[in-house]
């Protein structure tokens, strides 16, 4: 089973990469962009074939390694 | 004093940093590889700087759970001192050893320079020998160095003098443009509560030798051996 | 049945070329052999279109140990120990994604010095970029340096030194070349000389994936669209991995298992398997099957020619294989026997259990095509132009500090670690680096050097200036030179005026390195870095190494209060080819300042005695801008200003300050010392002559001219930031 | 409206940060995880109200700026 954790700097963490890439989009001329964040995607191969103990070992592996949730949130996505 | 430095994969200041403990030590520390489980009897702990895991992930992250890591918390609980230097520093906030997070550096680039630093605690067993504010020149060499925490872990840091160190002006002065990362309140480098623990981004270990221009990180060094032996 | 001629020309193979393979073989080669003989072929493994000119360097000394031939040159630096270096392009990669291209430069060639058994101390890069004005520019300029910085600063190793300059000329092929410098015990020296039959081959570091298979071997009928799909041509670098591969093939290199060790690099397995049995006169029975893979279902070819990177190929001691192994697991690297030596004399290619490729090691790489290349030599340029004089000597000054070439390089520098190791005992923006031998009193002084636009106008007086520039800079770091490794970034070979000015570029620089015992002892040719008949300036970046052998005795450029400057050499105000003629002028007109080797041998062998003496407080070597650039440089790297009193001139005070003449350097010293100077100079026969004194804060040349020392700080300090911060990096131009 | 931006190493491109995960995913005892790759997520806040003019932009960005598509593929997800 294919699953996507993605990671984003929680509301209120700085996140110079996305403040760089707003700026440097509005120098390229591109108009209107008013926030941008920018986070991690980590895709998985699992060998679960059951979607709720997939979640329930993505979530573990997601505290204990793939996010660090002092500046991080994470969201788990498994095909539907 | 009995000094052990944490050797992981990717660590590249592990050498710098038993050159720089040896002097003050008068003899090497010993060298642990990541992948035992059990220390020594020690009395200091170091985490160097490096790389440990190419940074993948975020710095400090996979370095967090290597086999050796339980035996260096448990040695932590129990009072042994843990300096960890740049990738160290990353790996012990990692750990859950030092409160907050250390950033992508505000400008986005590497950055290695000298940088100035005021001491804000000298009351510790890693800084008596230096005054409380005396400016000291040390090289960072980062690029995740911008230290990050919420408002109620700054407040309890400056509340109980764990603030180590600020990025400060050649004279002393804490401004935003002496702050080579974007970190909260200027902080290079900061203890636990008990100032048994710290982590700084600056290389102390790099000014420690006269050949290469100046000896006020050897201080830091010598603190500790003057406070453990 | 013979290949078909479509095939044949995507090999990048002249029909003659592939009538030489044929008369090899006896037959037509299958594809996979097609594939071996092309990249072997390759002007970049053969040196077809160089090899008979690159004999004429001199490449031997007392000092040398190994000259060109093996994967680095290296030379005695006393005590048992001996210093590993070689300079190498990463050009065209780096146009294409600037970061991994430069980043992977500096992995391989980090990879030819440890794979000789040397711990890497010192990375140098040479940058060639574009007009600053050109849409890719900065683009490039921002991903390189990152990439450089991102590849050394993981793995550890120092980046110390280099050079970046801006010419419109490389708009369309910038130049990135990357210098390691390692330091081995004698003993350990290892070489890649396969010996001993029946001896294991043996693979380890990364897996290989489809990475960097050659472009021009990519579009082959064989390959349907998706499998190009597949194939990234750019490779991406692990420098992570890079440091456990070094740390693992240091820690087997403490024993004596090891035969012979090359770095897979260019073309891979093929290049490496075929280069250590050739040199040992051997064969090698290779099994694919057990190439640890990251990726399924490669093709034998694929193998063959994939250029991932972090990779090494090992002739282990039969019964060492143990050894080898705990070691690669310790570090989690993988390690597999693929091969064994025989002596047979031939590479026999084993996939799938079948026989893929049967080829004769000897002829392939003995019979490799060699080509004298009709060259024409470069048109003279008139000894003399027209340089008008400045507006001001002090907005002359502004402009030329502030300007792309000269402007201080802190911006990228200080994206390097130039300081990890703990030994950099003199950081960028001096002449030299100087790397402190580890645990001694003794030093490496390191440099790289070139000046293209010299090269442009008259290659043989380029190749001289280039190979002088590196020996001066040495000398004025207090260092013996000893000598230099070199890349040779050119255009198309098959046009006549460039190989012109391959030739004369290599004819100037052999005769500098036989008149300053400056021998060559390693290095590396790129052409093609043109773009529709647009060729890059001709760039042979020079990387020089010199000894201090004793640390007190290492200078610096910074002046000091009381300081009197004396200036050594002769000043006859050349402005031809000069950067104030480019930059106040606007002109690129005339010839570069000529080289007299005599004089700057005799020049330096007298600053270097100085240097002995204890006479000299600061020195500093005159090079790009002239004079008053140079004593710019000394009075800000000392925040003491300085004012310049110039003797008697009979050419106008503005050629005076900014002529290019060379083998020139300017000295500091205590007056007392100063007059010593200036009169054991002319029991010599060396010009030196008083030039001024530093003092306060402002440098003086007249009561018109003069500067604050914070007025040329900011003028140097900002051109750089400012360009590189003043619009995004679009990937697209 | 708020568009998501994925940015991926190309098939066949060495993702060493990929590696190193999977690497620390089995050393902390989470087994089955066949293969994982990293990549990167922008989120944008852009003005447009029109969503083919929207990807319109979104592509161009990507190709000018957010992605090298020389190893990156990049994929552009619009509120539906
Ligand atoms: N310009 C040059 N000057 C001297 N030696 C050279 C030059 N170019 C190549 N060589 C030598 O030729 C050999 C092959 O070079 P190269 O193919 O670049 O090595 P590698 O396979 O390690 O990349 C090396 O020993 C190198 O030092
Ligand atoms: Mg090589």
């Amino acid at each position: 089973m294919k699953a996507r954790v993605h990671i984003t700097p929680k509301a209120g963490v700085l996140d110079p990469q996305g403040k760089a890439i707003q700026h440097a989009l509005a120098a390229l001329g591109f108009a209107g962009i008013d926030t941008v964040r920018q986070g991690k995607v980590i895709e998985l191969d699992l060998a679960d074939t059951d979607p709720g103990r997939a979640r329930t070992r993505l979530d573990e592996m997601c505290r204990r390694l793939l996010a660090n949730t002092v500046i991080e949130d994470y969201r788990i996505e498994l095909p539907a | 004093m009995r000094a052990g430095v944490i050797v992981f994969p990717g660590s590249n200041c592990d050498r710098d940093v038993a050159v720089a403990l040896g002097r003050s030590m008068g003899r090497p520390p010993v060298m642990i590889w990541h992948g035992t489980s059990a220390l020594p009897d020690l009395d200091l702990i170091v985490l160097p700087g490096g790389f440990a895991y190419g940074d993948y992930l975020r710095p400090g992250a996979i370095a967090a759970h290597a086999p050796i890591m339980p035996a260096v918390v448990a040695a932590a609980h129990a009072g042994v001192r843990v300096l960890g230097i740049c990738n160290g520093f990353q790996i012990l906030t990692e750990a859950g050893l030092l409160p907050g997070a250390l950033l992508r550096n505000a400008g986005l680039r590497f950055v290695c320079r000298d940088i100035h630093l005021r001491v804000e605690n000298s009351y510790t067993p890693f800084t008596q020998l230096y005054e409380d504010d005396e400016v000291i020149r040390i090289p960072v060499a980062h690029h995740d160095g911008n230290y990050f925490a919420d408002n109620a872990t700054l407040a309890a840091l400056e509340d109980n003098d764990q603030v180590a160190f600020r990025y400060c002006e050649p004279g002393g002065e804490v401004s935003a443009a002496a702050n080579p990362n974007g970190s909260l309140a200027n902080i290079a480098g900061i203890f636990n509560r008990d100032k048994t623990i710290l982590g700084l981004m600056p290389h102390p270990e790099r000014l420690a030798d006269p050949a290469l221009g100046s000896e006020d990180g050897s201080r830091l060094f010598d603190s500790l051996v003057a406070t453990l032996s | 049945m013979s290949v078909a001629p479509a095939a044949i020309a995507q090999h990048g193979l002249s029909p003659a070329e592939y009538a030489e393979i044929e008369t090899i073989l006896g037959r037509a080669p299958n594809h996979v052999e097609l594939g071996v003989f092309s990249v072997m072929w390759s002007e970049h493994c053969s040196y077809k279109s160089s090899k008979r000119w690159l004999r004429l360097f001199p490449t031997a000394a007392p000092w040398v140990i190994c000259g060109p031939g093996e994967n680095a040159g290296i030379v005695d630096i006393g005590d048992g120990q001996a210093a590993v270096f070689k300079m190498e392009s990463h050009n065209h990669p780096s146009f294409i994604e600037p970061y991994q291209g430069a980043a992977t430069g500096v992995g391989g060639i980090l990879r030819d010095v440890f794979t000789m058994g040397a711990r890497p101390v010192a990375i140098l890069n040479a940058l060639r970029f574009g007009s600053p004005k050109h849409p890719r520019t900065r683009y490039l300029a921002a991903g390189v340096v990152a990439g450089i910085g991102g590849y050394g600063n993981c793995i550890g190793v120092p980046t110390v030194g280099g050079e970046c300059t801006f010419h419109p000329s490389y708009d369309g092929n910038i130049i990135v070349n990357a210098m390691t410098v390692g330091v081995v015990e004698r003993a350990r020296i290892h070489y890649a000389r396969a010996a001993g039959p029946g001896n294991p081959v043996v693979y380890v570091g990364a897996k290989t994936g489809r990475d960097g298979i050659h472009g021009a071997t990519m579009a082959s009928a064989e390959f349907d669209a998706d499998s190009e799909r597949k194939r990234p041509t750019v490779q991406v670098g692990d420098p992570f991995t890079e440091k456990l591969l070094l740390e693992a093939c240091l820690e087997l290199m403490a024993s004596d298992a090891i035969v012979a060790i090359q770095d897979m690099g260019a073309a891979g397995l093929t290049s490496s398997a075929f280069e250590m049995a050739s040199r040992g006169g051997l064969g090698i029975a290779l099994d694919l099957d057990a190439v640890p893979q990251r990726e399924t279902g490669m093709s034998a070819y694929e193998i063959m020619l994939s250029e991932s990177q972090e990779r090494m190929l090992i002739v282990l001691k039969a019964g060492r294989e143990p050894e080898a192994r705990a070691i690669f697991a310790k570090w989690e690297l993988d390690c597999a026997v693929i091969g064994t030596l025989t002596e047979s004399g031939r590479m026999v290619i084993r996939h799938g259990g079948v026989v893929v490729a049967d080829l004769p090691i000897a002829p392939l790489v003995a019979a490799a095509p060699a080509y004298d290349r009709a060259w024409i030599a470069t048109p003279p340029r008139a000894a003399t132009v027209n340089a008008p004089p400045p507006p001001s000597i002090r907005a002359a000054l502004l402009t030329l500090l502030a300007s792309p070439d000269l402007c201080s390089k802190r911006w990228i520098w200080e994206q390097y670690d130039h300081m990890v190791m703990a030994d950099t005992v003199r950081r960028p923006g001096g002449d030299a680096a100087v790397v402190r031998l580890h645990g001694s009193g003794k030093a490496l002084a390191l440099t790289a050097d070139c000046t293209p636009r010299y090269c442009a106008a008259d290659p043989v007086m380029g190749g001289r200036q280039a190979v002088a520039e590196a020996w001066r800079n040495l000398i004025a770091a207090g260092a013996r030179p000893l000598a230099i490794t070199d890349c040779l970034n050119f255009g198309s070979p098959e046009r006549p005026e460039i190989m012109g000015q391959f030739v004369g570029a290599i004819e100037g620089m052999a005769e500098a390195c036989r008149a300053l015992d400056f021998p060559i002892v390693s290095g590396n040719v790129s052409f093609y870095n043109e773009t529709t008949g647009s060729a890059v300036q001709p760039t042979p970046n020079v990387g020089g190494v010199g000894l201090i052998a004793d640390l007190a005795r290492a200078t610096t450029v910074a002046l000091a209060v009381g300081d009197e400057v004396v200036l050594i050499g002769a000043n006859a105000g050349h402005l031809g080819a000069s950067l104030y003629l480019r930059e106040i002028a606007g002109s690129e007109a005339g010839a570069p300042p000529p080289v007299d080797l005599a004089a700057e041998r005799r020049n330096g062998a007298f600053v270097a005695q100085c240097i002995t003496e204890g006479w000299l407080a600061a020195c500093h070597d005159i090079a790009d801008g002239g004079l008053l650039v140079a004593l710019a440089e000394m009075a800000l790297a000392g925040d003491t200003g300085v004012t310049v009193v110039p003797p008697r001139l009979e050419i106008p005070l503005f050629a005076w300050l900014f002529g290019e003449d060379q083998g020139r350097y300017l000295v500091a010293a205590t007056s007392a010392n100063a007059e010593r100077i200036v009169a054991s100079a002319a029991a010599a026969g060396v010009p030196a002559v008083g030039i001024g004194q530093a003092a306060g804060k402002d440098l003086t040349v007249s009561d018109a001219d003069t500067i604050s020392l914070s007025e040329l700080r900011t003028a140097h300090e900002r051109w750089l930031p400012e360009y590189m911060a003043a619009t995004p990096e679009a990937s697209e131009g």
